[in-house]
């Protein structure tokens, strides 16, 4: 069977500010999809929560012209990524293939460098082995690997799910098409504010919405080249 | 301090020691060899036999066709040819035994990969692979055997020798890392 | 307050006293050869029962404090220490540079004292090169103590090794590695050279185990002409060699902060910064080392003198103005220069709920040194210099808090931000640590002389009083 | 004969294995009972290593969201949201993702208990069947909200024993006055239907205290609506406008807040459509021009100015909408501030447009409070010899005051048939454990939440892990025993029923599919999840008697000293059935960022009046009771309002939720509306310190999260 020769990826994703309600459903999506181990009340409270993505809250104005200001925050997938160069082992590592950054857990001997170098703080540290009581573990998901203590993790753009939809793609001898990969978070988005695609083609939805007026990315001054990209909300739309 | 300066002096001391060193010694080299040997098997099963009369390696494990693993036969696929065949062999007799009970033989795997490793026969099909460059002369094994250093160095020299003009994605560590 | 001014005759008067005996100096003090190598010897074989059971306790605090500590986090996991997001490095990593920058001591006043030919170094070398090496040994525990997964620490190293991986060497980290181990090797060996001739008269002058043990270390050094020629020839070019490698340890791991995109880390200046906050650090420290040294070991009055405490005095005041002048440059560019983050930060470093670490900081490494050491009296005070060489180490530490927790707390996005708390466990590898560098100490007083008796008495050797006109004015050969 | 459908057995061979993204699996051959097969020996569509996947009905609430759910060497890996499903379009939202959680909670009930002594499922049967054969009369049922297949069966059962038909009630219809809002829409439309709002179509979207992002009916459906609305047609963004006391997700992703005074809703209301009608050149009924839009302003707390900005906008939007939800209901007003809001769509002419209101299909009607408060009074007295509760954890859910706890001490016989062992399960003589939702077979009519009649297919994704039985088998099993129900439920399971009931849907020839029998259509039914027709399509209201007389308007009266308005509202642990996923728990609340517990939330100007501090703890009393619970500063509420979230405060279910937070059932009153929901929205509470200080778990930052310079 010939195999269909890729294209350079450069994933991305756009995050649409002015339909995200603050819902949270990523957040579970992402912990469900990604074995997530759950922390309890004292430990998430203290910081420890394993959030891959975290909703940031912030408040503007006062009352009653009060509103919240939602942010997802998750890892931007930087081209230019501050945590890979600080990793003495090459545990944060740039993947060439599918222009993302990659952390490989079994390499990881934990430093936390990496957590402390990344502006946007969207690395988590696995502070124990979390218990998960039987029969819990089994929905665990046999595409990604259950990490233990020591390792620094972080969001994966669900690379187990683009590993699969290429080797999909490849076993019924076609290109990835826009729509095939998905994340959990933007497969889970109840307002489809999240939107997952290939950069590099102008025609992929994630394109489009880069070069939508309103588009801006996190820290941008910091040249870290965040392949997340966000749409500002409150209904700035340009002209 | 003398006295333990004395101490180490006498032979007595210095047998002792000799020996728990060559026990730590002998326990690592014992526990690497077991490694290496194959597991017992709830059926001495001959591949050699099998793959002496002809049988394909993909007609009793499919799975490598179109995903991750090989899988196993069930009983009902070894029991299509083997009722047509004598059953003399007291490993028959044991297959036979399952059979009868309608239960399943718990093979034990023997080529497996730490957790953290995802491997996926189909494409090392799918781009010519043999059978044999991973898992050995099964031509030669009854029950499977593990192969020796098979670690990340050999994948990596096997992805690099057989497709240079891939190697950016085949040593891209999310290749098998995630 | 200290900073009073007393009357004028009085000072006056006491540098007069001090022109009328100039036997108080050391070198101008000299005895036996014979006597003097007694004197080391007694200091080094008299132990008392008082000092086993300090050695015993000290033993097991290691044990428990330190590695009892350690193992219950890394069979438990990190999270025992109080890090957390966004904290990630804590009391670990701000120990860490504490004992790298106590590093400092040895070679600063060794080395850099010995190739200025500073006199007044000569008793105490071997006792800072001790904390050099020491302190290393302590602060060298860090790094593996804070990996999350210890067991596969030797990642680190780079070795060929079947996974085709190397460490990566644009990160800090691996500078820092390499650095610390180049230190650690380079100042054991600078620690050793001067030791030989010392080892050489102990082995003469010991039986049993002990002689067995300075035969070995005295690589069969008898005092020839030669031997003398070349181990001053090694000396001499490793005190040039490792005032490079020091000034390198502590600007890599300065590095580790410098070089990353955390607010209130990116800065040029923390190099220097860094290496005069630890040379401040370890001069203090040979101060503390040298007051307990005199007051517990035998025949110490005599090498260790008031003299040495108000030189010492006078340098730990110089670099308290130095590092004063590093941390308003550093602190003036941010104001000026950084945006809303860093003004954010600030602000918080000196207002927010852990201010009084800041202003524990400037009160012990500003203030207590100025108010204190411009009076002489006060530096020829053991028990005054004393207190304050602890509270600068105090200060130091809290420049280090303030440096690391203190500003990962309060990063780019305020909804992240994070306030941490040690928690026992890593406070106790840090006391841990302390232990274990008291114990190395202590074992080491009674193994090794500590008082380069030869340097000592070449130093008294070259020293004469000479009668110009009326006064006795002390004058200096040079030997080399 | 029967055909075997089969599910591999787990075994521990993970991390070698790589998904596929093969959506809609076919399920196999047509059959009814899930067994155990070896690893080794697998069905045809399973292959190693690959997962499997099964649509099924979401039934963590009762909208009824269609699922696809991963499975993998038997067990279910992950919940995703099936995207041919007409209400939630391949969307899930967090309580549906921890499904999983439910089903492999490690504090689930493993089988039949009696008096919490284990007993075989033959023993329980019997003892089923022994409750029927007694005085029909004296057996009641009490189901959960969900118009599910069990609803049917009951409602069957009933029917034939000449029992009281089954109460169908919980949390979800309380918080949103279910029941108001249906006999709204029969005043106003002759109908009491369930409306459907088309928010993707509408421009600009009016609501009254509809959190329709969070809980509101079929959040998932309208949070896709919202997201139409705001991606809108030609780059034209639709409007979001929310009244309601206590900012919430929805009004926090409003353009406009307004925070009227709880109880001035229908005030609002009323004053917007005098706006709008003078705008429009329309007449009202005399109740509602009676009313002065200025006073009314005035009685809410809201600036008339801003009222005049909204009623402009709403009536020169081009498809307006306007929604009546649970906060603006629950009042004793709630009836005539539901007619209202209805009437307000009708003056824009709406009913029936894009962008406007439907009914929705007969839908069998939800039970209101006052026929549980009627069904509690015949407990007390001694009327019930055995009550049958299954969905609902009434002793939880329901007010403290209800003394539901009490009641069920006077019955004899009280079987649950709980999953979980909540609180109700924990007071009762028999319990029966159900499959968890991705266990077991059944249907669902949605809920409101779809453009067009749809039905929902559930279906066992994963072998019943513990020594659970369906409560539908259950029932039949008993039936089967007694002659004259036999007759009358000739069904010989549950998948049989199943079929029945679908055999009419396979008549009507509307679904997207067709099939010339009904194994055929079972298969498909499975494979899609459900049964829908093709195209959109609902019925479109007709104003009957938008002039007759309505309920009095009558506004709250005002508040004495020390006394604040309490507000309470379901959370993400929905009817508090979610308190057991811990992963709903590690989700941070959207508005507040708690995690794994409950606070009060208190404006900062009241606290401060009130001495209390963030993280203080602070006791709430109400005539009904009293709670303490955790204050967290909330800039986003009304200075007169304090208001605690619903479904912590558990005292059984299991290691996650046992201990956690307060439960503000305990401090809500009895008082009803008109239409017999419970007006918990005009319950007054006084706050106070306690002088114990708890910090809360929070994501946020409790200084940085203030308008931060960018």
């Amino acid at each position: 069977m010939a195999e269909v020769t890729e294209e350079k990826m450069k994933w991305g994703m756009a995050i649409d500010l002015d339909v995200c309600t603050g819902c949270n459903a990523c957040v579970t999506a992402c912990a469900m999809e990604n074995n997530i181990p759950f922390t309890g009340e004292d430990e998430s409270g203290y910081g420890r929560g394993l959030h891959w993505i975290r909703i940031q809250r912030y408040w503007h104005g006062d009352y009653p012209e009060i509103k919240p200001d939602y942010s997802p925050m998750l890892c931007q997938q930087c081209g230019n990524a501050p945590c890979e160069p600080v990793c003495p082992v090459f545990a944060a590592v740039h993947s060439e293939e599918e222009q993302i950054n990659l952390q490989v857990y079994n390499r990881c001997i934990g430093t936390r460098y990496c957590a402390n170098n990344c502006p946007y703080l969207s690395r988590v540290f696995n502070w124990f082995d979390y218990e998960i009581p039987e029969p819990m573990a089994y929905y665990l998901n046999p595409s990604v690997t259950v990490r233990r203590r020591g390792v620094m993790e972080k969001c994966t753009f669900c690379v187990q799910r683009i590993h699969a939809g290429q080797e999909q793609a490849k076993a019924e001898g076609r290109p990835v098409q826009d729509g095939d990969i998905v994340p959990a978070c933007a497969q889970a988005c109840p307002t489809d504010a999240i939107i997952f695609g290939d950069l590099s083609d102008p025609q992929s939805r994630v394109s489009q919405m880069a070069r939508s007026q309103r588009s801006f990315r996190q820290l941008e001054e910091l040249g870290t080249e965040p392949r997340v990209i966000y749409l500002k909300g409150g209904g700035q739309y340009g002209g | 301090m003398d006295k333990v300066i004395a101490l180490t002096k006498r032979p007595a001391f210095r047998i002792g020691v000799g020996l728990v060193l060559l026990v730590l010694l002998a326990g690592a080299g014992g526990g690497l060899y077991l490694t290496q040997t194959p597991p017992p098997q709830p059926i001495q099963f001959p591949h050699n036999l099998h793959v002496g009369i002809g049988a394909q390696c993909q007609y009793c494990h499919p799975g490598v066709a179109w995903g991750p693993t090989a899988g196993l036969p069930s009983i009902s696929k070894c029991w299509g040819c083997h009722q047509q065949v004598q059953k003399k062999s007291p490993e028959l007799e044991k297959l036979a035994a399952y059979v009868s009970r309608n239960e399943a033989v718990p093979w034990v795997p023997v080529a497996i990969q730490p957790d953290f490793v995802h491997f996926n026969h189909r494409p090392h099909v799918a781009a010519g692979v043999a059978c044999e460059s991973c898992h050995g002369d099964i031509s030669k094994m009854t029950v499977a055997e593990p192969q020796p250093r098979q670690n990340m160095g050999w994948c990596l020299d096997c992805h690099k020798t057989m497709a240079p003009e891939n190697f950016t994605r085949l040593s891209d560590c999310s290749i098998c890392h995630y | 307050m200290a900073a009073e001014v007393k009357p004028y005759q009085r000072v006056y008067k006491q540098s007069e006293a001090e022109e009328e005996d100039p036997r108080q100096h050391l070198m101008l003090d000299p005895r036996p050869r014979e006597e003097m190598n007694h004197m080391v010897m007694e200091a080094m074989t008299t132990t008392s029962r008082r000092y086993w059971i300090i050695v015993g306790a000290l033993a097991v605090a290691v044990a428990v404090l330190l590695f009892g500590a350690w193992g219950n986090m890394i069979f438990t996991g990190m999270g025992m220490a109080g890090i957390r997001r966004p904290v990630f490095w804590g009391v670990f990593i701000v120990t860490f540079v504490f004992w790298i920058g106590i590093s400092h001591a040895g070679t600063f006043v060794s080395a850099i004292l010995r190739v200025f030919k500073a006199e007044f170094r000569r008793p105490f070398t071997r006792a800072a090169e001790l904390m050099t090496t020491f302190g290393l040994a302590a602060g060298a525990l860090y790094p593996l103590i804070h990996l999350g997964r210890v067991w596969v620490f030797y990642w680190m190293i780079p070795y060929p090794n079947s996974r085709w991986l190397w460490p990566n060497f644009r990160s800090a980290l691996v500078w820092d590695f390499l650095a610390i181990t180049t230190y650690l090797l380079s100042s054991t060996i600078y620690l050793y050279l001067p030791l030989i001739p010392d080892v050489a008269m102990a082995r003469d002058r010991s039986t049993g185990w002990r002689h067995t043990l300075y035969k070995l270390l005295a690589l069969g050094f008898r005092g020839t002409e030669a031997e003398w020629t070349r181990i001053r020839k090694a000396i001499n070019i490793f005190a040039f060699a490792i005032i490079p490698v020091m000034f390198s340890v502590h600007t890599i791991v300065s590095w580790d902060f410098a070089s990353t995109k955390v607010v209130g880390w990116q800065s040029t200046i923390f190099g220097p910064y860094f290496i005069i906050g630890a040379i401040l650090s370890g001069v203090s420290a040979v101060i503390t080392i040298l007051f307990v040294l005199r007051y517990t070991l035998k025949n110490m009055d005599y090498f260790i003198r008031e003299e040495h405490f108000d030189a010492l005095g006078l340098l730990v005041l110089i670099f308290s103005m130095a590092w004063a002048y590093f941390f308003y440059n550093e602190y003036l560019l941010h104001w000026y220069g950084g945006g809303t983050v860093l003004k954010q930060l600030l602000t918080l470093h000196a207002s927010g709920p852990s201010a009084w670490v800041w202003y524990l900081m400037l009160a012990c490494n500003v203030a207590v040194p100025w108010l204190t050491l411009w009076n002489k009296k006060l530096r020829r005070t053991p028990w005054a210099i004393f207190i304050v060489s602890i509270l600068i180490n105090v200060g130091m530490y809290a420049e280090r808090y303030t440096i690391i927790p203190l500003t990962l707390g309060h990063q780019r996005f305020p909804f992240d931000w994070g306030e941490y708390t040690p928690r026992l466990t890593e406070i106790s590898i840090a006391l841990g640590t302390l232990c274990l560098f008291v114990l190395l100490y202590l074992l080491a007083s009674r193994l090794i002389p500590l008082i380069p008796v030869w340097e000592v008495q070449e130093g008294q050797e070259s020293h004469r009083l000479r009668k110009v006109g009326k006064t006795q004015v002390p004058s200096v050969s040079e030997l080399e | 004969m029967t055909q075997k459908y089969t599910r591999r057995e787990f075994i521990k061979l993970s991390g070698l294995t790589a998904a596929a993204a093969a959506v809609l699996t076919g399920c196999g051959p047509a059959s009814r009972y899930v067994v155990r097969r070896p690893y080794t020996d697998m069905p045809e569509y399973q292959q190693t290593g690959l997962s499997t996947y099964f649509a099924t009905t979401c039934r963590e609430c009762p909208a009824g969201c269609g699922l696809i759910v991963r499975t993998h060497e038997g067990r279910a890996i992950k919940v995703e949201g099936n995207p041919a499903h007409p209400v939630n379009r391949g969307k899930v939202c967090s309580r549906g993702l921890t499904a999983v959680q439910g089903l492999y909670n490690p504090d689930r009930i493993t089988g039949p208990l009696q008096n919490g002594s284990e007993i075989s499922w033959d023993q329980a049967v019997a003892q089923v069947s022994e409750a029927l054969k007694a005085d029909p009369q004296g057996v009641a049922f009490f189901l959960g909200l969900a118009p599910d297949h069990l609803f049917d069966l009951v409602s069957e059962l009933t029917a034939a024993l000449g029992a009281p038909p089954p109460v169908r009630y919980g949390a979800y219809g309380m918080f949103d006055a279910r029941r108001t809002l249906t006999e709204a829409a029969k005043l106003t439309f002759g109908v009491p239907s369930m409306p459907f709002f088309d928010l993707g179509e509408s421009d600009f979207i009016l609501s009254f205290g509809a959190n329709f992002l969070e809980t509101w009916v079929s959040p998932l459906a309208y949070a896709r609506g919202l997201s139409q609305m705001r991606r809108g047609k030609n780059n034209a963004r639709g409007r979001l406008v929310v009244i309601e006391p206590r900012q919430s997700v929805t009004s926090g992703t409003a353009d406009l807040w307004l925070a009227p005074a709880p109880g001035t809703e229908a005030l609002v209301a009323a004053a917007l459509a005098n706006l709008v009608a003078a705008r429009l050149g329309l007449s009202l009924p005399d109740d509602l021009a009676s009313v002065d839009p200025k006073e009314a302003a005035a009685a809410a707390g809201i600036a008339f100015e801003k009222l005049q900005e909204v009623a402009a906008g709403f009536a020169s939007a081009r498809a307006p909408l306007a929604l009546p939800g649970g906060s603006a209901l629950a009042h004793a007003n709630g009836l005539a501030a539901a007619r209202a809001v209805l009437v307000l769509n009708a003056l824009v002419k709406n009913l029936g447009r894009p962008g406007g209101v439907f009914l929705t299909p007969a839908d069998p009607a939800a039970s209101s409070f006052a026929d549980v408060q009627d069904l509690v009074a015949r407990m007390n007295a001694g009327k019930i010899h055995t009550l049958f509760i299954h969905g609902v954890n009434p002793v939880f859910e329901l007010p403290a005051a209800l003394g539901f706890a009490a009641a069920l001490k006077k019955v004899p016989q009280v079987v649950s048939f709980a999953s979980f062992p909540d609180e109700t399960a924990a007071l009762s003589t028999l319990v029966l454990p159900d499959h968890t939702l991705l266990e077991s077979w059944g249907y669902q009519r949605t809920l409101a939440g779809a453009d067009r009649e749809a039905y929902s297919a559930a279906q066992p994704v994963v072998v019943p892990l513990h020594n659970t039985r369906a409560a539908a088998d259950v029932l039949l099993s008993a039936a089967r025993q007694l002659p004259t129900l036999a007759a009358a439920l000739p069904y010989a399971d549950e998948v049989e029923f199943l079929q029945a009931r679908l055999l009419p849907l396979l008549e009507s020839r509307k679904g997207f599919y067709d099939a010339p029998e009904i194994l055929t259509f079972w298969s498909q039914w499975l494979q899609y999840g459900g049964w829908w027709p093709q195209r959109a399509g609902l019925e479109a209201p007709i104003v009957a008697e938008l002039y007759a007389a309505a309920a009095p308007l009558t506004p709250p009266a005002p508040l004495a000293s020390g006394e604040l308005h309490f507000y309470t509202y379901p959370t993400q642990l929905g009817d508090g059935s979610g308190a057991n996923r811990p992963w709903l728990q590690e989700t941070p609340d959207p508005m507040t960022t708690v995690m794994w517990n409950s606070w009060v939330e208190i404006h900062p100007e009241t606290a401060a009046k009130l001495g209390i501090h963030d993280d203080d703890v602070v006791k709430i009393v109400s005539a009904s009771g009293e709670i303490e619970a955790v204050a967290y500063l909330y800039p986003a509420i009304r200075p007169d309002t304090v208001a605690v979230p619903f479904g912590q405060g558990h005292s059984a279910l299991g290691r996650y939720a046992e201990g956690r937070g307060a439960n503000p059932a305990a401090l809500l009153p009895l008082s009803v509306n008109e239409s017999g929901d419970l007006s918990f929205g005009d319950t007054r509470v006084s706050v106070q310190p306690t002088g114990q200080r708890r910090p809360l778990s929070r994501m946020e930052n409790r200084h940085g999260v203030y308008d931060h310079a960018e």
